[in-house]
């Protein structure tokens, strides 16, 4: 038995949310299997905060070898700053969408089939995010997808429905794109590990194309903007929990191996002029999201186009990480940024779809304008909507605004003015739809009942409270992120050097 | 023009079929053949590179099995979600228009 | 382009996407295919030493089949996802509610529809077909050590039988069972199970004691091949159901 | 973390946990919020306290928190963040006070109150950030906060406002991001220094500098309503009373003017960025908007409206101080900042009075709300007046050290700007306060609900701001006042020590203030019902002691205080005590004697204080009390034709005083101590002697500046126009002898152009008199006259600066004269029904006209000839002005006698009954006053010391034939023409030159 040391319980991260799959797909009564689901949550998330204090001391990378068998023929686990905060939100965020799960889910059917396929998913997700082998990516993908789309179609509506098979059929898409082009590199180098490629990759036509496959493939996954279509239905119609960590989460794991392959594996490969096109495409999902989100009926639709504009920001990386004119340090400034977004977004966006979650519960329908007098009647959600729009707009604060700070401030490092232009516009055009909402809201109810029956499903004032508490502790998360972000700021340094290092430097 | 290389090329031309499939076809059946097709393409082309001359490489084959599985559980699901879409237009198409 | 999805199957003109954008399409994918095979002829392949890497580790891997080495040693924790993956599809196309109100006995997962046409030649066939069937699972699983084989195999094999038998009309599949759900989970639970052993054992996930990597590698083929049976006879089943659901309420 | 440390974090958190906590309060436990708010007030200004006395010993205060790597959030108290700290937490007390009582009985007030100490906490950040990042910070936090109270109601309208509101503050905080961002990325940190940042930090290049400060401003324009971005605050006006007080008064408005002040003096440091040029630039936005501000708020007939517009003009003087870059001119802006915010938030707290008790929201419907609502009324036309910048009040300081820190820069331009939207303030103000005091009410008001006009909650605030504006505003010297501290801090800005430039409220003499004192007791006397009586009644006397004082005063005493003052004032007690018994009895059964008598006794203290007052911000606060109480006589009457005439006289006030300020600032160019004595009359610039002559030409009746005299002296009753036409004349003679540099430079062209106009106004005056039909206009002609033979005294004065010490003392004699006869005259228009034939006082009286105007003219043996000759013999040199004088002797001569002729023909249409004719009613007080009044027009010019030195040739035969001739041809003159008046059609009343069209006849 060698020594044991925390990072041994790397594996768990996948092992426990399957062993929770299983268990809730076992059991029977409903009860039972909450209480269970909520044990493992909080197990999990400790898990993930014992390896968080461990990383340190374990220089910032870890590498599990699974099966005992080394990179190239065995998998690979690795892990370090990066990842680490990812799973923790990860974790965080699952931990308070199960709390508002139990009080969503009341009737057991649909209960019944949520929670096996939500703990796979989590599985899933925490598979992406320590994968350190490219196939086993593919399959993770493919996990994450599939019970995506089984969530998404809980609800058994027809446009769930179809919202779902559409879904389905872009992860396909991607993960069949994506899988030629791991097939590609495997071809040219022989190794599936992305380490080893990493060292190996020179560029070529074949590892050109196999980025294009590759970036194809993730970018359908994350949604951006010509490839976006499939995201606002899907995550509208989808029940509040499942579309709070789709948007929250699943979106930003494919983006996550987006940002490995861009900036670690194949990183030789990429050209100034991919990354400045991955970064009009972003500048083009702000402007294009929020023109959406602007102009939609529904509440959920707003939320869920107000996502396609905020990945805009996340695809800012490429052009501020890859191109300009300082060498390294630009790059991890950048990289810190976007990452302190993800986890800015994450929550901010999660808290707001439970809000909608409640709004839509409470009020039977989730129509913009008829929505007067919302603050009277459902304050707390109101609250928890305005809060999470201070953070997604940036305004101080907020997390959002520091996340947004960092960019701004790499941008004119960069010198690059254009993306502070566009980030600026980005922010104001987020102010104007969020603020639309709130204006809407603050309104006296108008004579005749729009707001309709109030007293729809849950009707028990300590069910509203209970329902409410989630989304606003999110919220208050997202804010508080505002002001401790030393920690977070140390933890991804580490990361990012080790990155660049092993990936011999940045041109 | 090695046997290999000739199974890889024809792996891309299914994978081109494919994708053509899938983005032309409306109807959603189609679509779903297509999208195997295009995982058959793939799964060519990883098994061409398994033939080195003499010695086979295992590990394209069990990539294979784990691919073929998995596309079978994706079309299963769909499959699925067309079907009860279809079922909810039927029971519902007579008295509210498509 | 994907905007447009149709159900309906009785629509003549099945393209989706006007013939002038169809053609164009068409276009740029050959053109693209084409490049992708030039530049796939132009490069050369790497060396095969991942394939004498795996070759000469195969004694310690417990089997002799490479591929069934690969699959369920050297790269075993592709297969737990792989396995998960399928236990999603299962969870999700699992129907909730009771077709027939909840009887007072014990539900039965097969029980005998006693139909009053009962076609005798059908009946003799499935006498000697599914017990034969039953059988080829079990001795593809067993070969899959050593010949091209294994747990997919098998477990395709046990629910053909499976689907034959439903497909006689004799017999009808109650999936709201214990049983049903227990066994749509074995495969995983039991690889979950021998992972966290090996961990305790060994000291890092999935890495088997040598001397007994054989029978680990067994017992997980075992409960694979159970799960990817009922996986796939729950599959066939609840889509043919919902396909005869369709076809009823059409002719009514 | 000792104290130090801790103390601003504490101040901020001691407003933003009650306001969490007040969330959580249920909406009806009324007295859990109103504790939890209250404490959160008192612990906030506690701490404000110790922060204070803590800062004055020199401790430093600094909270430190770190955000990332290179920015922290910083809270620092230093100087200038105590200023808006303390005027913050003051503030907020009283609107909480104030929105207590105003929201009673709405509904979601947990949810007001909460963010409104939310917002609170957000503007004690600001004031405390001690970099621009924590800035920022509060800045957005400022507008989350606001944004709820403006959307309070719901009501579309409030609702659009909102929306409006947060479209310009998301823009504006945006552009501040992108140009914080920006300075981080150049210069790193920015703390807030007292000298600047960037000055040091050399390897800058200016063009990015001048864009960063473009957006910075622009980001803090918004909230400072520059005037492209002010679109917002009018609107806002939609948001409840509260909410608009303390959106302008406190919170939004004044961040961001405070921000400018900050990256203006803390971040780009005052020489730096007037080395960049970008001062002019701001100061050029900040005059437009001041400027564009007042026209707009001209034509808004809501209140809130157009109070919206006066913030958006008031708070760029606040940029413009900041912009001229003179450390006087920032004094002035900097203080601007505190009497801006205590002012507005008075008239807001008054608007808010007015529309939650009476329902008036507009201009048009405030008439006769005096009446109705006194208290607020009186505490809108405090404010109204300070916001105009007239003196007692708090906004005149800071006008004052604009105006002189404009000059001390040589921005000519600005004192330009600051006149003309002072005259457009009084021209937006002034009306507001006519309509509600002197208007009678449309429609019954509503019922009085409460004790008071209205809840006791709604009054108190006001009451207190109003008495902390005119604290500010009197004792700006005080150490504790907010003009001292901003000294302090722009010493510290500028890094050198810095003469105070104004000694305020200061008298030569202890027992002088009494003089002026008196008067203003008595009318608060008069203020209290129950000793209204009392007062009414003991009214004229209050003029006594100022008689005995100057009486008895030992000559060596007044050592400070010159000849011709004490003279005046003796001169003024008399003709205030007579005309004061008089009126009293002349208005005995009239219904408005209470007002009568207030304005009565503000004018008296007006006129002693003019005349007693050593330094120019007395003298000017003196001198505007008198015109303004003026107004109040005037109009007593009430008739259109006295409205009319009371307008017009405003109108001149109003610009003579803007004229006066200016002058007053151009005199107080070398940074004086605004004391008469160390002001060097001398080295004045030459317009600033233009300004003081048209300044006080306007007060004397001088020939271009005249019109309003011969309306406004007839209209008022009959002790008032002879206290007008005698006395309160001569303050602007005074003005002239006390301002000019009689006797030390030689002013030609001035005293040219002073020369023509009097003796021009002699001249046409005498022809405009004689077609008069009113005996009042008449007199108020001759006054015309009169003073126009004063003003060419003086301006010989100007020409001959040698002749000045005989000559002063030859004027003094005359206008002394001229003041006791032409009163006595006025006084005995009063007596024409005892003049009808069938009445048995008819000679006595008649004896006394004609003794009077036979004084006028200047026959031997009456006060008159001493005082024609003393004028001629120290002119004796200009030969051209000793001859013209006989001439103008024929002009008055000619006024005599038809003001006899119409004295006649008035006694005989007076047709009182003979009951009233009985000899008791004679011999009342008021023939009594009349008569000494007549005696002493007759005597006292030869016991006045001046005159020693001309009664010795009053008795030669030169001066006796000289006096002779003139009047002998005027009467032969005035027979022959006799005949010819009654034939002319008779000229309007007012003034001939001008025919009025506006006034339909």
């Amino acid at each position: 038995m060698t020594h044991f040391s925390i990072m041994m319980l790397l594996p768990m991260t996948v092992g426990l949310p399957l062993l929770a799959a299983i268990v809730s797909v076992i059991i029977n009564s409903h009860r039972w299997r909450t209480s269970i689901s909520t044990m493992f949550a909080t197990i999990q998330t400790l898990i993930v905060i014992l390896l968080l204090l461990a990383i340190p001391d374990a220089d910032g990378l870890y590498r599990y070898t699974l099966g005992g068998w080394g990179a190239p023929l065995g998998i690979d686990l690795v892990v370090d700053g990066l990842s680490l905060i990812l799973l923790l939100t990860t974790t965080v965020l699952v931990l308070v969408l199960n709390l508002y799960s139990i009080w969503y889910f009341s009737d057991v059917a649909t209960s019944t089939r949520f929670w096996p396929l939500w703990w796979l998913l989590v599985a899933g997700l925490n598979a992406a995010f320590i994968a350190a082998d490219a196939f086993n990516i593919y399959v993770a993908l493919e996990m994450i997808g599939l019970a995506a789309v089984a969530l998404v179609a809980l609800t058994g509506t027809r446009t769930a429905l179809v919202a779902a098979l559409r879904y389905a059929l872009v992860g396909l898409l991607g993960s069949l794109c994506y899988l030629l082009g791991v097939v590609l590199l495997y071809r040219a180098y022989g190794t599936l590990d992305l380490a080893q490629l990493a060292t190996q990759t020179q560029a070529s036509p074949l590892t050109g194309s196999a980025l294009c496959l590759i970036s194809v493939g993730l970018v359908l996954k994350t949604a951006l903007f010509p490839l976006h279509f499939w995201l606002p239905p899907a995550h509208a119609n989808a029940p509040a929990p499942v579309s709070a960590a789709l948007s929250a989460l699943v979106v930003k794991a494919s983006f996550y191996l987006l940002m490995r392959f861009w900036l670690d594996v194949l990183n030789p490969t990429v050209t100034g002029i991919t990354a400045n096109f991955l970064g009009v495409l972003g500048a083009a999902a702000i402007l294009w999201g929020s023109f959406a989100a602007f102009r939609t009926q529904r509440l959920k639709l707003l939320i869920a186009y107000s996502t396609v504009a905020q990945l805009g920001y996340l695809f800012m990386l490429f052009p501020l990480a890859l191109t300009g004119s300082s060498p390294t340090p630009l790059s991890n400034a950048a990289v810190t940024a976007v990452t302190y977004f993800i986890i800015a977004h994450a929550l901010a966006k999660a808290a707001m779809f439970l809000a909608a979650g409640n709004i839509l519960a409470s009020c039977g329908h989730d129509k913009i304008d008829k929505l007067q007098g919302l603050v009277c009647y459902q304050p707390l959600a109101l609250l928890t909507f305005a809060l999470a729009g201070v953070s997604l707009i940036g305004l101080p604060p907020s997390g959002g605004f520091i996340a947004k700070w960092l960019l701004l401030n790499a941008a004119i490092e960069n010198g690059q003015w254009w993306w502070v232009v566009v980030m600026l516009g980005g922010g104001l055009l987020a102010a104007a739809y969020i603020g639309r909402v709130i204006n809407i809201a603050f309104s006296q109810a108008s004579t005749e009942k729009s707001t309709g029956p109030m007293k729809t499903v849950p009707e028990r004032h300590s069910l509203q409270v209970n329902l409410a508490m989630p989304g606003l502790a999110l919220a208050m998360l997202a804010i508080l992120l505002g002001f401790n972000a030393q920690w977070i700021l140390n933890l991804l340094e580490g990361s990012i050097e080790l990155h660049l290092a092993n990936a011999g430097g940045v041109q | 023009m090695t046997q290999d290389l000739l199974y890889s090329i024809a792996g891309i031309v299914l994978f081109g079929i494919g994708l053509f499939g899938v983005i032309a076809a409306a109807h959603i059946i189609r679509k779903l053949i297509a999208i195997n097709i295009m995982g058959i393409g793939v799964f060519m082309v990883l098994l061409a590179t398994a033939r080195h001359g003499t010695i086979t490489d295992p590990l394209p084959h069990a990539m294979v099995l784990t691919g073929i599985v998995v596309a079978v559980a994706g079309t299963a699901l769909c499959l699925w979600l067309a079907l009860q879409i279809h079922q909810l237009d039927n029971t519902t198409s007579k008295d509210q228009p498509q | 382009m994907f905007l447009k999805l149709e159900f309906q199957e009785h629509k003549l003109s099945s393209a989706g996407l006007s013939s002038a954008t169809r053609y164009l399409l068409g276009i740029l994918i050959t053109v693209l295919s084409a490049a992708l095979a030039f530049v796939i002829i132009r490069s050369e392949k790497a060396a095969p030493d991942l394939a004498t890497l795996a070759t000469n580790k195969l004694n310690l891997s417990g089997v002799e089949n490479p591929v069934t080495a690969v699959l369920l040693n050297f790269r075993s924790y592709d297969t737990l996802l792989e396995i998960a993956v399928l236990l999603i599809v299962a969870v999700s196309i699992l129907p909730d509610r009771l077709p027939i109100p909840a009887a007072t006995a014990k539900i039965q997962f097969l029980s005998n529809m006693h139909p009053h046409s009962v076609n005798p030649v059908l009946v003799g066939l499935l006498k000697w077909l599914i017990p034969l069937a039953i059988v080829m699972g079990g001795y593809l699983l067993w070969t899959g050590a050593y010949t091209p084989g294994g747990a997919f195999q098998a477990g395709a094999v046990v629910a053909g039988a499976g689907v034959a038998l439903s497909l006689a009309g004799h017999h009808r599949f109650i999936w709201q069972t214990a049983s049903v759900r227990i066994s749509l989970s074995l495969g995983l639970l039991m690889f979950v199970m021998v992972a966290a052993a090996n961990a305790i054992i060994t000291g890092t996930t999935l890495q088997y004691p040598t001397p007994y990597a054989g029978s680990f590698i067994l017992i997980i083929e075992v409960a694979a091949t159970v799960s990817i049976a009922a996986t796939l006879l729950l599959l066939f089943t609840q889509l043919k159901a919902m396909v005869e659901f369709t076809m009823k309420g059409n002719n009514q | 973390m000792n104290l130090n440390s801790l103390l601003p974090m504490l101040i901020v958190l001691s407003a933003f946990i009650p306001g969490l906590l007040i969330f959580c309060t249920g909406e009806q436990r009324l007295w859990q919020r109103r504790v939890l708010n209250l404490i959160g007030n008192v612990s906030c200004l506690a701490l404000i306290g110790l922060l204070i006395s803590g800062v004055y010993a020199g401790e430093v205060f600094e909270t430190r928190l770190s955000l990332l790597p290179e920015m922290d959030l910083v809270l620092h108290a230093d100087a200038l963040s105590l200023l808006f700290v303390s005027l913050s937490g003051i503030l907020w007390l009283l609107t909480t006070l104030y929105a207590i009582g105003y929201l009673e009985g709405t509904e979601n007030r947990s949810r007001f109150f909460g963010f409104f100490s939310l917002c609170v906490a957000a503007t004690l950040g600001i004031a405390l950030a001690g970099n621009l990042i924590t800035f920022l910070i509060f800045y957005e936090l400022l507008t989350l906060t606001t944004y709820p109270l403006v959307v309070h109601k719901g009501n579309a309208a409030s609702l659009r406002a909102g929306r409006i509101y947060l479209i310009y503050t998301m823009i504006g905080g945006m552009l501040l991001l992108a140009g914080v961002v920006w300075l981080k990325a150049l210069t790193g940190p920015l703390d807030f220094t007292a000298t600047g940042v960037l000055s040091a930090m050399p390897q800058l290049d200016p063009g990015h500098l001048k864009m960063i400060f473009a957006l910075l401003i622009a980001g803090l324009g918004v909230k400072a309503a520059l005037v492209p971005l002010h679109g917002w605050l009018p609107i806002a006006m939609a948001a409840p009373a509260p909410v608009s007080a303390l959106l302008h008064a406190v919170a939004v408005v004044k961040a961001g003017a405070f921000g400018i002040i900050r990256v203006i003096y803390d971040v780009y440091g005052i020489e730096f960025t007037r080395d960049l040029g970008l001062t002019t630039i701001l100061a050029g936005l900040a005059a437009f908007t001041i400027v564009y501000g007042s026209i707009r708020a001209l034509f808004q007939n809501d209140i809130k409206k157009r109070l919206a517009y006066s913030t958006v003009s008031q708070v760029s003087y606040i940029a413009l101080g900041t912009a001229i870059a003179g450390p006087i001119a920032t004094i002035g802006g900097m203080v601007h900042l505190v009497h801006q915010g205590v002012m507005k938030i008075t008239l807001f707290f008054c608007a808010g009075n007015f529309a939650e008790t009476l329902g008036i929201h507009k201009v048009s419907d405030m008439s006769g709300v005096g009446r109705r609502m006194p208290l607020t009324t009186t505490a809108f036309t405090i404010a109204a007046l300070g916001m105009i910048g007239l003196p007692p009040v708090a906004g005149f300081v800071s006008k004052w050290y604009l105006g002189t820190g404009s000059l001390e820069v040589e921005a000519y331009w600005v004192l330009f700007i600051l006149a003309a939207s002072s005259l457009l303030n009084a021209l937006y103000f002034l009306p507001m306060l006519h309509i509600a005091w002197f208007k009678p009410p449309i429609d019954a008001w509503p019922r009085r609900q409460h004790a008071l006009e209205t809840h006791w909650m709604l009054l108190l605030p006001p009451m207190i701001t109003t008495a902390l504006m005119l604290a500010a505003g009197l004792f700006a010297s005080l150490s504790i006042s907010p003009l001292s501290w901003v000294e302090l801090i722009t010493a510290r800005e500028y890094g050198r020590a810095l003469v105070s430039t104004m000694v305020t409220v200061n008298l030569p003499l202890p027992q002088l203030e009494w003089i002026v004192m008196i008067p203003l007791l008595l009318m608060l006397g008069l203020l209290i019902p129950t000793t209204r009586r009392v007062c009414i009644r003991s009214a004229p006397w209050a003029a006594l002691p100022t008689l005995l004082t100057t009486l008895f005063m030992s000559p060596e005493s007044n050592t400070l205080f010159d000849q011709n003052a004490q003279i005046i004032l003796l001169l003024a007690a008399l003709l205030w005590l007579l005309a004061g018994v008089y009126g009293r009895d002349y208005l005995a059964n009239d219904k408005y004697v209470f007002r009568y008598t207030l304005f009565f006794l503000l004018c008296m203290s007006g006129s002693f204080g003019l005349t007693v007052s050593q330094d120019l911000f007395s003298f000017i606060t003196f001198f505007t009390l008198m015109s303004f109480a003026a107004y109040g006589l005037i109009i007593h009457s009430g008739t259109v034709k006295a409205m009319e005439a009371g307008k017009t006289y405003m109108q001149w006030v109003v610009i003579g005083e803007v004229l006066l300020f200016v002058a007053l600032v151009g005199l107080n160019i070398h940074g004086g101590s605004g004391t008469l004595a160390d002001i060097n009359k001398s080295a004045q610039p030459f317009w600033v002697s233009w300004l003081l002559l048209f300044g006080f030409g306007i007060k004397a009746g001088l020939l271009t500046t005249h019109f309003w005299l011969p309306r406004a002296h007839p209209v008022a009753p009959i002790p008032a126009s002879a206290l007008l036409s005698g006395l309160m004349v001569k303050a602007g003679l005074l003005g002239w002898w006390r301002f000019l540099p009689l006797g030390e430079v030689r002013l030609v062209e001035v005293g040219a152009t002073l020369i023509t106009l009097g003796l021009g106004g002699t001249f046409l005056a005498v022809i405009a008199g004689i077609i008069q039909r009113n005996p009042k206009t008449l007199l108020a002609y001759s006054t015309i006259s009169q003073m126009g033979i004063l003003a060419a005294g003086t301006g010989v004065g100007l020409l001959m600066p040698s002749l000045w010490p005989t000559l002063s003392s030859a004027l003094l004699l005359y206008a002394v004269h001229h003041a006791l006869t032409k009163s006595a005259l006025f006084l005995s228009v009063g007596f024409t029904p005892q003049l009808s034939p069938n009445s048995s006082t008819r000679w006595l009286l008649w004896s006394t006209i004609v003794m009077l105007a036979l004084a006028m003219v200047g026959l031997p043996l009456t006060g008159g000839i001493l005082a024609k000759s003393a004028l001629k013999n120290s002119a004796s040199e200009l030969g051209w002005f000793t001859q013209l004088l006989p001439i103008t002797a024929i002009g008055t001569t000619l006024l005599m006698l038809r003001f006899i002729d119409l004295m006649q023909r008035a006694g005989r249409e007076s047709t009182v009954t003979t009951t009233m004719m009985t000899t008791a009613a004679v011999i009342n007080p008021r023939f009594f006053a009349y008569g000494t009044l007549v005696l002493l027009a007759m005597g006292t010019v030869y016991i006045i010391p001046q005159a020693k030195l001309f009664t010795a040739d009053v008795f030669s035969d030169h001066a006796l034939w000289g006096s002779f001739w003139p009047v002998s041809i005027g009467i032969l003159i005035y027979l022959i023409g006799r005949t010819a008046p009654a034939r002319t059609t008779p000229v309007p009343e007012n003034s001939h030159e001008r025919c009025d069209f506006r006034h339909p006849r």
